[in-house]
């Protein structure tokens, strides 16, 4: 119990997949402008980074490594995810409209969002369990939220200051985005 | 057209209670004095020119700033100045010329001008100063390397960085009045428990700082290292090492209390405060650094306006 | 409308060159460019990705049915990015470790498949080829520019050679994951100073 | 190799299947065009637009929540597609500008000190802001905030400088604007923007008859922008080259300037900027929005008409000119003398404009060659009829039609027409040749009875030099040249000798009475006091009004019921809309208003191409709003300014007398580049109320 | 002006004025022309009932326009000189109307009692608007705001000011009158008095029931009386009629009361006169007096710079003519020195939070102002509690930064206002 | 319906075509890349370890199972006679994974030293255990019986990097492991190692 409190606990703070690992920051910077956009994608990367951590690792499991195939890992966990990802929008759109308009419309941006496949990619690489890749999915994706909306909170102060003109926008928001990740460094060697 | 006397005219309200930026920033300067004047005697010359050089710097970017950005020059209001005292008194004395000037130019540039000059600045631009300086030259913040020229009548040691290495058994001896009094080794500005407090609690009482920030920051403190006293005695020192050793106090007084960078209502200001000081428990007990005080700070700067979201109903409001 | 393939190819460079001008591909420009060796690295295995699927993309353009295009583009790159994958293991192994999970990150690169989209799939093989190539090649550029600052001013050092000699101090906090951050914001900060006039 | 391609063939047919199936299962309805176009962006999901994926950003572009352009992974094409998607078609696609319509007064003075939020809207919302200016621009630079697209900025004279290449059209400074000057158009909506009186506008302006920006040409002539310059007059007036060589302006006889000082020589230049393009050798580009499909039937290719036809084409309506004369220009071509509008310079200004895309028929006439029916009949939409006045009045005393009479116009063309080589039909002058008449085709005639060697050249007119209503340069000019002026001289009759040519005008000499209500004197006839001027060849110039046979043929039904005036004017329903009684006829300049300056015809043309423009959208044919028709804004009109250092005006270079007499070379030369800076910096750069003050 | 003192932990106490009994009330006499303001955009195309030239008598009612309801109530005997447009505060229009005063003229219009109790309704509303002491755009008597309440106030509504103190201290009888008046008029009989502590007793007289308001600014703005006094809830962007509570100066009672009982002609106000030290008089002045004569008949130089402002020192209205006419909301003339005036910078907002701690709405000022100086109103509206503002002018005051937070609040309020209408309009 | 069925079966056509792509890239790449990863990856710290080799030790490897892990050994031989063995364990570091190559005289039963192979520890600081050959050097010649090793701050005897106590931490962690990892699979590595005594 205690490995997977750790294991959680790297996984939101000290390897956070946005601020440590680089990985999901085309829609860091893109959906980080508003708090209501960035709690959206939070919750929608939360939701498809643990059904992807399952399913890949599932395939990962019982497909390629028994057939030797785990050269075939890039090209099958991209094809599961985005299809997984456009399925579930699919179904949330027809069955689910209020949850879709919270959370759905932000599933196309996960498609090609490098947290989720990379998260992914981590599990396999550092040969995690099942509970060990379903706990590492979800504070990884918890990480991301967390990083996003602490972002967002201070990037809707930034946007009302007044930035000399050529750093405004996406040029502030990765300066920003650096002295957070600065901050992060606060967790280091806590697990 | 004839000709009338011309009248300035504006909206309300006409009065104005004489408050200025510039009376702040120039009354925070006076509050450290007294601290400033204990590690210029401890540490001599080269504080001076520490400091000198930081200050110096600090206004000298903030200018430059200005005029590229072709705003009018905001100099005069201290801000400059402080930020480089606030930095020059968290260095040690032997911090080198052009650490200190890179020091500076990213405390103002990075730290606030690129937000738009002082108060659009999401963190306290000191600390983005020292976080960026540690990240980059740790070698400069080791202040037992740094101070072993120095030969002063009592034990020269920086209590954190015994804790870290050695355990608690190598500052059992230090008391808190020797803590207080200086008697600890430590930035140049930072180590005269007395002079802080009081200037601390001068801008308190002047209203130049909120006493909630401060003191929920130093409870903070206390009750987190006493909950780790209470669970392990062995290994982590007790509530008075934390609070009078490190960057603790200046933090408490002068670096979290950081108007930008901190909330403004009752409640948030007291979570705010408190957070830092559990957080830098937590870094200093079972972290990486010896002093968690700079990147507790910043870590919960960043968490500052998503606290600061807790106020009180504004009158009439619907919901 | 029509440009030369040189236009094609130029554009890429400087008027859409990527992280820049299309701030997009964000993750491996601040993750692999500690060294100016791994941003050359990682740029040339993103151009290759970024040819090759550009070429098949343009190739295919006429039986791929619309609806299911982004899929199909999919497939394609991650099979160039498995190629390049293994090349890379096969013959340049030190600089695989390094770049690491990011070659196969490659896949979800929204320059490729933007590319793939927005271009290959409306042009004939040659254009398609030229654009492949010109964002590739503006790419791999600002990587080797990232790396070469964060290198230079991080370690004092350029390809492991010292360049201002043993008194200078590295300023490690360059290669550090927030030195990435910032250095990118000032560059493109000064892309902006430089570009809108 | 196996396993991989039936584990790939089993991957690609499951994902495919249950997407297949699954998109059938879960289909939900949505607006077709966000799925267009979102098939148009680039599909890389980046986010890099701030929206959720391409799908939230094709839902945030259907929703007009984003411009068309807002996917930064796709090239300017796609944001065309997506324009056009989105029904942005080609009509309204033409481009929108922010323009700021104040140019000047940044000295206006101040009612109060303002002290308070550095916002135009919060000044002006005090008392109205805090300059005597009621209209003018406030400078505190809302608009500059207001723009996303950084497109405008406050310029060195502290108003807002819009950056064309940046705008949008997205219309924020205009609504932001609290006093209305920041205003957003489609060249087309400026093309037809008509003086309103609540505009910032200068004295000038106010006056010109077609309404050119003044202060705008010449601060763009003062910042060497002399390609600018040239575009802002053509916005108002195509005939640039003519006007600025003939144009009486009236402009600098309101210029502010002229009140303590010399007025600013705007015509000169305007004629500098426009022999500037000439001497290029290259006409500007004029843009043309794209083309209506409307077919509009210009009758008569002068100002009016030329005018009329070019604003009519930019707006993409199809135009044809008849016209009568074997080559265009009308009046400006045939009635004035070589000497003053060298006809080479007139060819290359109607090149520029036929160059568009405007069809030409030379030599026919209305009423003999077609008719307005024919017209209809062949398809065209609308008729603007700009026939000018080419009928002389008659003098009306015995023996005005001796051999050796000849009328003003008639003199002036018919002698044009040779010159031109259009006509072997020469007229035989005399020696001794009298000109009656005080307007400015009396002044023609005799300057070039002048260089035709004539010995002797008379003006008789009936009040004094005062009264003439030709321009005073004119009058000069002829002075100088040694016509021989004859005042308070009222023609008796017409002596002829005995083969019926004409030997003499008896005049009867004059007094000037008692004023009369409109203020002037009348001459009064001195009984008795016949005299008598020998002469061999007389011109009567004393007016003239349009010629309107073409009514007599009758078999042009439609023509029957257009009416007209007891001067043969064309009668319009409105003198701003220039529409006749019959709704798809048209008319401008001396048609509409007797003779008159080419100015007036010029803005004429421009009121009539927008009235047709409504006419052939179906909209209502109405007078501009708020229109400052030929009038002045009272409290621009001021009667003393101050802070005014005298500066001489710009002298005309001119051929010397003896010289141009000789020949019809052209007499008034174009001033040098020198002194059209100097002068430029001579405008006090005037908006309503405020104007700038000498530094 | 009100320095911040030594201490300062908590936030800084503004007090109202407590009225001097020792002081006297001085007439201004009319000397020239005085100016009345009509509620209406004047333009030359209006049809007009009255032209230059027209003689009106002390006490005539008159209508301006042909097709406005808009009507004055002359307070001096004279002829009209003038009517022209006078563009006022926040782009108000107004019609301004001269009259010159005909010395000597004692031609009073003695039928004004009668002429007010005989007026319909909709005609009282126009003629009480006329009335000193008026807030401007409060209506009497509005079907559309569910007035149940009456309140009577005492209280003066900015600092320095003391003329409602006066009234309620010298004039309960007129006061008395005047509540059977509006008893009477609207069919309202719920009344109570607020006045400061020292007057508690003398209001008993009254004859309604008397609650105490503290002196501490801004206590007795009408929404805070509605809140804490009433106990009723005021939502945000509402005023307090809206909650059924009608706020009205104890002048404008006595002036009912006194026209109504004795035909006495409203035309003149209490009008408190701040000089340049700060100190202040009371004086009566007659209703569109030019304010540069109140303040020569009393001696107060005015310079070029200085600032001259109807009202008091944080809710009033800066003028830049002196010859602004005294209107019947002109509760005080103040006059400052160009030394005094503060300065205006354009900081931007350093989040020190006295604004928010002093915010008796508890508005998140310093986020407001943060939406507010990049114009974006609608989210500042939305999110941020805009309207929740009731006008007090303290965040100005204490603002570190020296951003005029309040004039902020004041145009985004405006503008808010006028685009949502123009968006409604063009819907 | 028809659409449906080309959507899919381009889609399977192209994946299957891609798979097959894939698997002959592979099947030519494979052996080039194993050799590459033992080169990069695992030499440089064997050579080290095993400094006066005369095989190549990439080429003497054998594995074996420890539990479900699966290890590689290297054999050095001076002149025909096996005298050190070296194997790679892993212990966390700082950022992740550091792997450790562990090398054991047969003879006299001791460490011979070790050498980081893979780690991704701050620059400068943390990877000094791979570039700094003092702190490795400090397991030369203890002995493999004695259990595990522990920096100073634990209460051990290892030398910490300056700055890099976790680092330090998790290259004691690893050789810990690989002195356990030995002492367990002794037996079957000295039956293995006569194999190649000959």
């Amino acid at each position: 119990m205690g490995d997977y409190i750790v294991l959680a606990i790297s996984c939101i703070f000290v390897n956070n997949i946005l601020l440590a690992q680089f990985l999901g920051n085309c829609p860091f910077l893109g959906t980080s402008k508003k708090m209501e956009t960035a709690t959206g994608m939070a919750m929608a990367v939360v939701f498809v980074l643990v059904l992807a951590g399952i399913i890949t690792w599932l395939t990962n499991a019982f497909i390629l490594k028994p057939f030797n195939l785990e050269y075939l890992r890039t090209i099958s966990f991209i094809l599961v995810i985005a299809s997984l990802v456009q399925f579930v929008e699919m179904f949330l759109k027809k069955s689910m409209p209020a949850l879709y308009a919270g959370l759905g419309i932000f599933l196309p941006l996960i498609t090609t969002n490098c947290a989720v496949m990379g998260a992914c990619l981590i599990n396999i690489k550092e040969d995690y369990t099942f509970i060990e890749t379903v706990i590492s999915s979800f504070s990884y994706a918890v990480g991301f939220g967390l990083a996003l909306i602490l972002f967002a909170g201070v990037r809707e102060r930034i946007l009302l200051a007044r930035v000399p003109k050529p750093l405004q926008d996406t040029s502030i928001g990765l300066i920003t985005a650096g002295i957070i990740a600065m901050a992060f460094f606060a967790f280091k060697g806590m697990v | 057209m004839h000709k009338q006397k011309k009248y300035i005219v504006s909206h309300a309200p006409f009065w104005h209670d004489g408050s200025r930026l510039t009376t702040k920033n120039y009354h925070i300067m006076l509050a450290v004095l007294i601290a400033l004047a204990a590690g210029i005697v401890k540490y001599g010359v080269p504080a001076v020119g520490v400091i000198a050089l930081s200050v110096s710097t600090a206004i000298f970017w903030e200018l430059i700033m200005n005029k590229i950005t072709s705003r009018t020059a905001t100099i005069g209001n201290g801000n400059a100045a402080l930020t480089g005292l606030l930095f020059a008194m968290m260095l040690p004395p032997t911090m080198p010329w052009w650490a200190v000037v890179t020091g500076t130019f990213v405390c103002v540039i990075i730290g606030k001008e690129i937000f738009g000059g002082l108060g659009g600045n999401p963190f306290n631009p000191v600390l983005i100063g020292m976080a960026i300086l540690m990240i980059a030259w740790k070698d400069l913040f080791d202040f037992d390397q740094a101070l072993i020229n120095y030969d002063f009548d009592y034990l020269v040691l920086y209590p954190l960085a015994a804790l870290k290495h050695f355990g608690i058994s190598s500052i059992e001896s230090l008391s808190a009045i020797d803590l207080l009094s200086g008697k600890q080794t430590g930035a140049i500005g930072t180590t005269f428990g007395f002079g802080l407090i009081l200037g601390g609690v001068y801008l308190i009482i002047r209203g130049f700082v909120r006493w909630e920030i401060s003191v929920s920051y130093l409870l903070g403190i206390f009750v987190t290292a006493f909950i780790f006293k209470s669970a392990d005695s062995a290994t982590y020192a007790g509530p008075v090492i934390h609070l009078f050793s490190g960057y603790t106090l200046f933090g408490a007084f002068f670096l979290a209390t950081e108007d930008s960078s901190s909330p403004v209502n009752f409640i948030p200001m007291l979570i705010y405060g408190a957070a830092i000081g559990i957080m830098t428990i937590l870094i200093r007990n079972i972290g990486v650094y010896v002093d968690g005080t700079v990147f507790a700070i910043l870590l919960i700067n960043l968490a500052n306006p998503i606290i600061d979201k807790i106020r009180p109903k504004a009158m009439g409001r619907a919901v | 409308m029509a440009k030369s393939i040189t236009q094609e190819f130029v554009k890429g460079l400087w008027a859409e060159i990527p992280p820049f001008r299309l701030v997009l591909g964000l993750c491996p420009v601040l993750a692999v460019t500690k060294t100016v060796e791994n941003g050359i690295g990682m740029g040339l295995a993103t151009t290759f990705v970024l040819v090759c699927s550009n070429i098949l993309v343009s190739m295919l353009r006429s039986v791929i049915p619309p609806k299911i295009r982004i899929a199909c583009f999919i497939i394609i790159i991650a099979t160039f990015v498995t190629v390049v994958e293994l090349l890379m293991q096969a013959f340049t192994y030190p600089l695989f470790l390094k770049l690491g999970i990011f070659i196969p990150l490659i896949v979800v690169n929204c320059i490729v498949l933007g590319r793939a989209e927005a271009f290959a799939f409306k042009n004939s093989v040659v254009p398609s080829t030229a654009d492949g190539f010109g964002i590739g090649v503006g790419f791999t550029l600002s990587l080797a520019a990232i790396g070469l600052v964060r290198e230079l001013i991080g370690t004092g050092a350029l390809f492991g050679v010292s360049i201002f000699g043993a008194g200078y101090q590295p300023f490690a906090f360059m290669v550090e994951a927030p030195g990435a951050f910032i250095c990118l914001g000032l560059m493109l900060c000064i892309m902006n100073l430089v570009g809108n006039k | 190799m196996t396993e991989a391609i039936l584990f790939m063939l089993g991957l690609g047919a499951a994902c495919g299947s249950v997407l297949s199936i699954a998109s059938k299962i879960f289909y939900v309805y949505e607006d077709p065009r966000i799925g267009e176009i979102e098939g148009l962006l680039a599909g890389a999901n980046c986010g890099g637009c701030g929206f959720a994926g391409c799908s939230a950003a094709a839902d945030a572009v259907v929703n007009g929540m984003a411009q068309p352009n807002l996917c930064v992974a796709a090239d300017e094409e796609t944001a065309v597609s997506v324009a056009a998607v989105m029904g942005l078609n080609a009509g309204s696609s033409e481009a929108v500008i922010s323009r700021n319509s104040c140019t000047g007064g940044n000295r206006a003075s101040d009612k109060f000190i303002y002290s308070g939020v550095l916002s135009c809207n919060a000044m002006s919302n005090f008392y109205g802001g805090k300059r005597n200016c009621t209209i003018g621009c406030l400078g505190l630079g809302d608009c500059v905030k207001v723009c996303t697209f950084n497109a405008i900025e406050i310029g060195h004279d502290g108003y807002p400088v819009v950056d064309e290449s940046l705008c949008v059209g997205c219309k924020a400074c205009e609504k932001v604007c609290p006093k209305s000057i920041i205003t957003v158009k489609t060249m087309s909506e400026r093309l037809f923007d008509f003086n309103r009186n609540d505009d910032p506008l200068a004295p000038c302006v106010q006056t010109c008859p077609a309404q050119i920006n003044i202060p705008q040409y010449i601060k763009q002539i003062r910042n060497r922008d002399f390609e600018g310059a040239v575009n802002t007059i053509r916005e108002r007036n195509p005939l640039l080259l003519a006007c600025g060589r003939v144009c009486p302006h009236p402009c600098e006889d309101i210029c502010r300037r002229g009140l303590e000082d010399e007025a600013v020589s705007i015509n000169q230049l305007k004629r500098f900027v426009a022999d500037y393009e000439m001497n290029s050798g290259k006409h500007l580009p004029v843009t043309c929005a794209p083309s209506t499909g409307k077919k509009v039937a210009v009758i008569g290719g002068g100002p009016a008409g030329l005018s009329c036809a070019f604003f009519l084409k930019r707006v993409g309506h199809d135009v044809t000119i008849f016209d009568m004369t074997p080559k265009l220009g009308g009046m400006i071509r045939y009635g004035i003398p070589e000497y003053r509008l060298p006809k080479e310079v007139l060819e290359w200004e109607i090149e520029g404009i036929l160059n568009l895309g405007i069809e030409h028929h030379a030599n026919v006439k209305l009423g003999t060659d077609f008719t307005i029916s024919s017209l209809v009949a062949s398809g065209y939409d609308a008729v603007f009829l700009g026939i000018g006045a080419w009928k002389d009045y008659a003098l009306k005393i015995e023996g005005e039609d001796l051999k050796g009479c000849f009328t003003g116009i008639n003199f002036l063309s018919n002698f044009s027409l040779f010159q031109q080589g259009d006509s072997d039909k020469e007229i035989k002058i005399g020696k001794k040749c009298a000109v009656i008449g005080g307007g400015n085709t009396a002044i023609d005639c005799v300057r070039t009875l002048i260089r035709l060697g004539v010995e002797e050249v008379y003006i008789v007119y009936r009040r004094t030099r005062n009264e003439m209503p030709a321009n005073m340069v004119e009058i000069e000019a002829a002075e100088h040249e040694g016509i021989k002026f004859v005042f308070l001289a009222a023609p008796e009759k017409v002596l002829a000798d005995e083969d019926g040519h004409i030997k003499g005008l008896e005049y009867l000499k004059m007094e000037l009475g008692e004023p009369d209500a409109s203020g002037r004197r009348r001459p009064v006839p001195i009984k008795g006091s016949e005299t008598v001027i020998e002469l061999d060849m007389l011109i009567t110039a004393i007016g003239q009004g349009p010629d309107v046979s073409f009514k007599n043929n009758k078999s042009d039904i439609r023509l029957n019921q257009l009416a007209t005036t007891r001067w043969d004017t064309i009668d319009s329903v409105d003198p701003e809309t220039l529409q006749s009684n019959i709704p798809y006829i048209f008319t401008g300049g001396d048609a509409a208003t007797g003779a008159s300056l080419v100015v007036e015809a010029i803005g004429g043309g421009r009121r009539a191409a927008r009235s047709i423009d409504l006419y052939l959208k179906g909209e209502k044919v109405t007078p501009p709003e708020n229109s400052l028709f030929e009038k002045n804004i009272p409290e621009s009109i001021f009667e003393s300014v101050s802070g005014i250092n005298p500066i001489e005006r710009a002298k005309m270079p001119e051929l010397p007398v003896d010289e141009r007499i000789k020949s019809f070379v052209e007499a008034d030369l174009v001033i040098s580049e020198e002194s059209a800076l100097k002068e430029s910096n001579r405008c006090l750069t005037c908006c309503v109320t405020c104007y700038n003050k000498d530094s | 002006m009100i320095k911040r003192s030594f201490i300062g932990l908590f936030s800084p106490v503004l007090q109202y004025e407590e009225l001097d009994t020792s002081k006297t009330v001085d007439s201004i006499k009319v000397t020239g022309a005085v100016t009345f303001f009509v509620d209406k955009k004047y333009s030359k195309k209006d049809s007009l009932l009255i032209k230059p030239g027209d003689k009106v008598k002390s006490g005539d009612i008159f209508s301006v326009f042909n097709d406005s309801e808009e009507m004055i109530i002359s307070s001096v005997t004279g002829e009209i000189s003038g009517i022209e447009a006078f563009s006022g505060n926040f782009g108000k229009e107004y019609t301004a109307v001269t009259v010159k005063t005909e010395s000597g003229g004692n031609n009073v219009n003695k039928d004004f009692g009668k002429t007010l109790k005989k007026a319909s309704k909709s005609s009282l509303n126009q003629i009480i608007k006329n009335f000193p002491g008026v807030v401007s755009d409060t209506v009497f008597v509005n079907p559309d705001k569910p007035v149940d309440s009456i309140v009577i106030t005492g209280m003066d509504s900015d600092l320095l000011i003391s003329n409602n103190k006066y009234i309620v201290k010298n004039r309960i009888k007129d006061i008395k009158a005047g509540i059977v008046f509006i008893e009477k008029m609207t069919g309202i009989n719920s009344f109570i008095t607020v006045v400061p502590e020292s007057l508690a007793v003398v209001a008993q007289d009254i004859g309604v029931p008397v609650r105490v308001v503290e002196l501490t600014y801004p206590l007795a703005s009408p929404m805070l009386i509605t809140q804490n006094i009433m106990g009723r809830k005021v939502t945000a962007g509402k005023t307090a009629e809206d909650s059924g509570v009608m706020v009205i100066n104890a002048e404008t009672v006595a002036a009912m009361g006194a026209a109504s009982v004795k035909s006495e002609i409203p035309g003149s106000k209490i009008v408190t006169v701040i000089d340049k030290n700060g100190d202040t008089r009371l004086v009566s002045a007659i209703i569109g007096t030019p304010v540069n004569t109140v303040l020569s008949q009393l001696k107060i130089d005015v310079n070029e710079g200085d600032r001259v402002i109807t009202g008091g020192p944080l809710t009033g209205t800066a003028v830049y003519s002196d010859s602004h006419p005294v209107l019947p909301d002109t509760e005080a003339i103040m006059v400052q020195d160009r030394e005094d005036i503060p300065e205006i910078l354009d900081n931007s907002c350093i989040n020190c939070g006295e604004c928010v701690r002093i915010c008796p709405a508890k508005v998140p000022v310093n986020l407001l102002i943060r939406f507010l100086e990049n114009g974006e109103y609608d989210e500042a509206a939305d999110s941020y509690d805009l309207f929740s503002c009731i006008d007090c002018g303290l965040c100005a005051y204490v603002c570190q930064a020296q951003i005029p937070v309040f004039q902020y609040i004041t145009l985004a309020k405006h503008e808010f206002t006028r685009n949502n209408t123009v968006e409604a309009e063009n819907a | 319906m028809r659409d449906l069925i080309s959507m899919v079966l381009v889609l399977t056509v192209l994946s299957a075509f891609s798979g097959g792509i894939l698997a002959s890239v592979k099947q030519s790449t494979s052996e080039k890349i194993e050799f590459q990863q033992l080169k990069f990856e695992k030499a440089p710290a064997i050579k080290m370890i095993l400094t006066g080799c005369t095989n190549d030790p990439m080429i003497d490897r054998f594995k074996l199972k420890d539990g479900d892990q699966e290890i590689s050994f290297f054999v050095g031989k001076v002149d025909g006679k096996v005298t050190g063995l070296a194997f790679e364990t892993f212990g966390k570091g700082f950022e992740g994974k550091i792997g450790l190559m562990v090398g054991v005289n047969i003879d006299t039963m001791c460490l011979i030293g070790g050498g980081v192979t893979t780690q991704s520890e701050t620059p400068g600081v943390g990877s000094k255990a791979k570039t700094d050959p003092k702190f490795v050097a400090q397991f030369e010649n203890l002995p493999v019986a004695k259990g595990a090793f522990k920096v100073k701050p634990d209460g051990g005897g290892i030398d910490a990097l300056s700055g890099a106590t976790i680092t330090s931490r998790g290259v004691c962690i690893a050789a810990t492991d690989a002195v356990n990892i030995y002492n367990r699979l002794e037996d079957q590595l000295k039956e293995k190692l006569k194999a190649y005594s000959k």
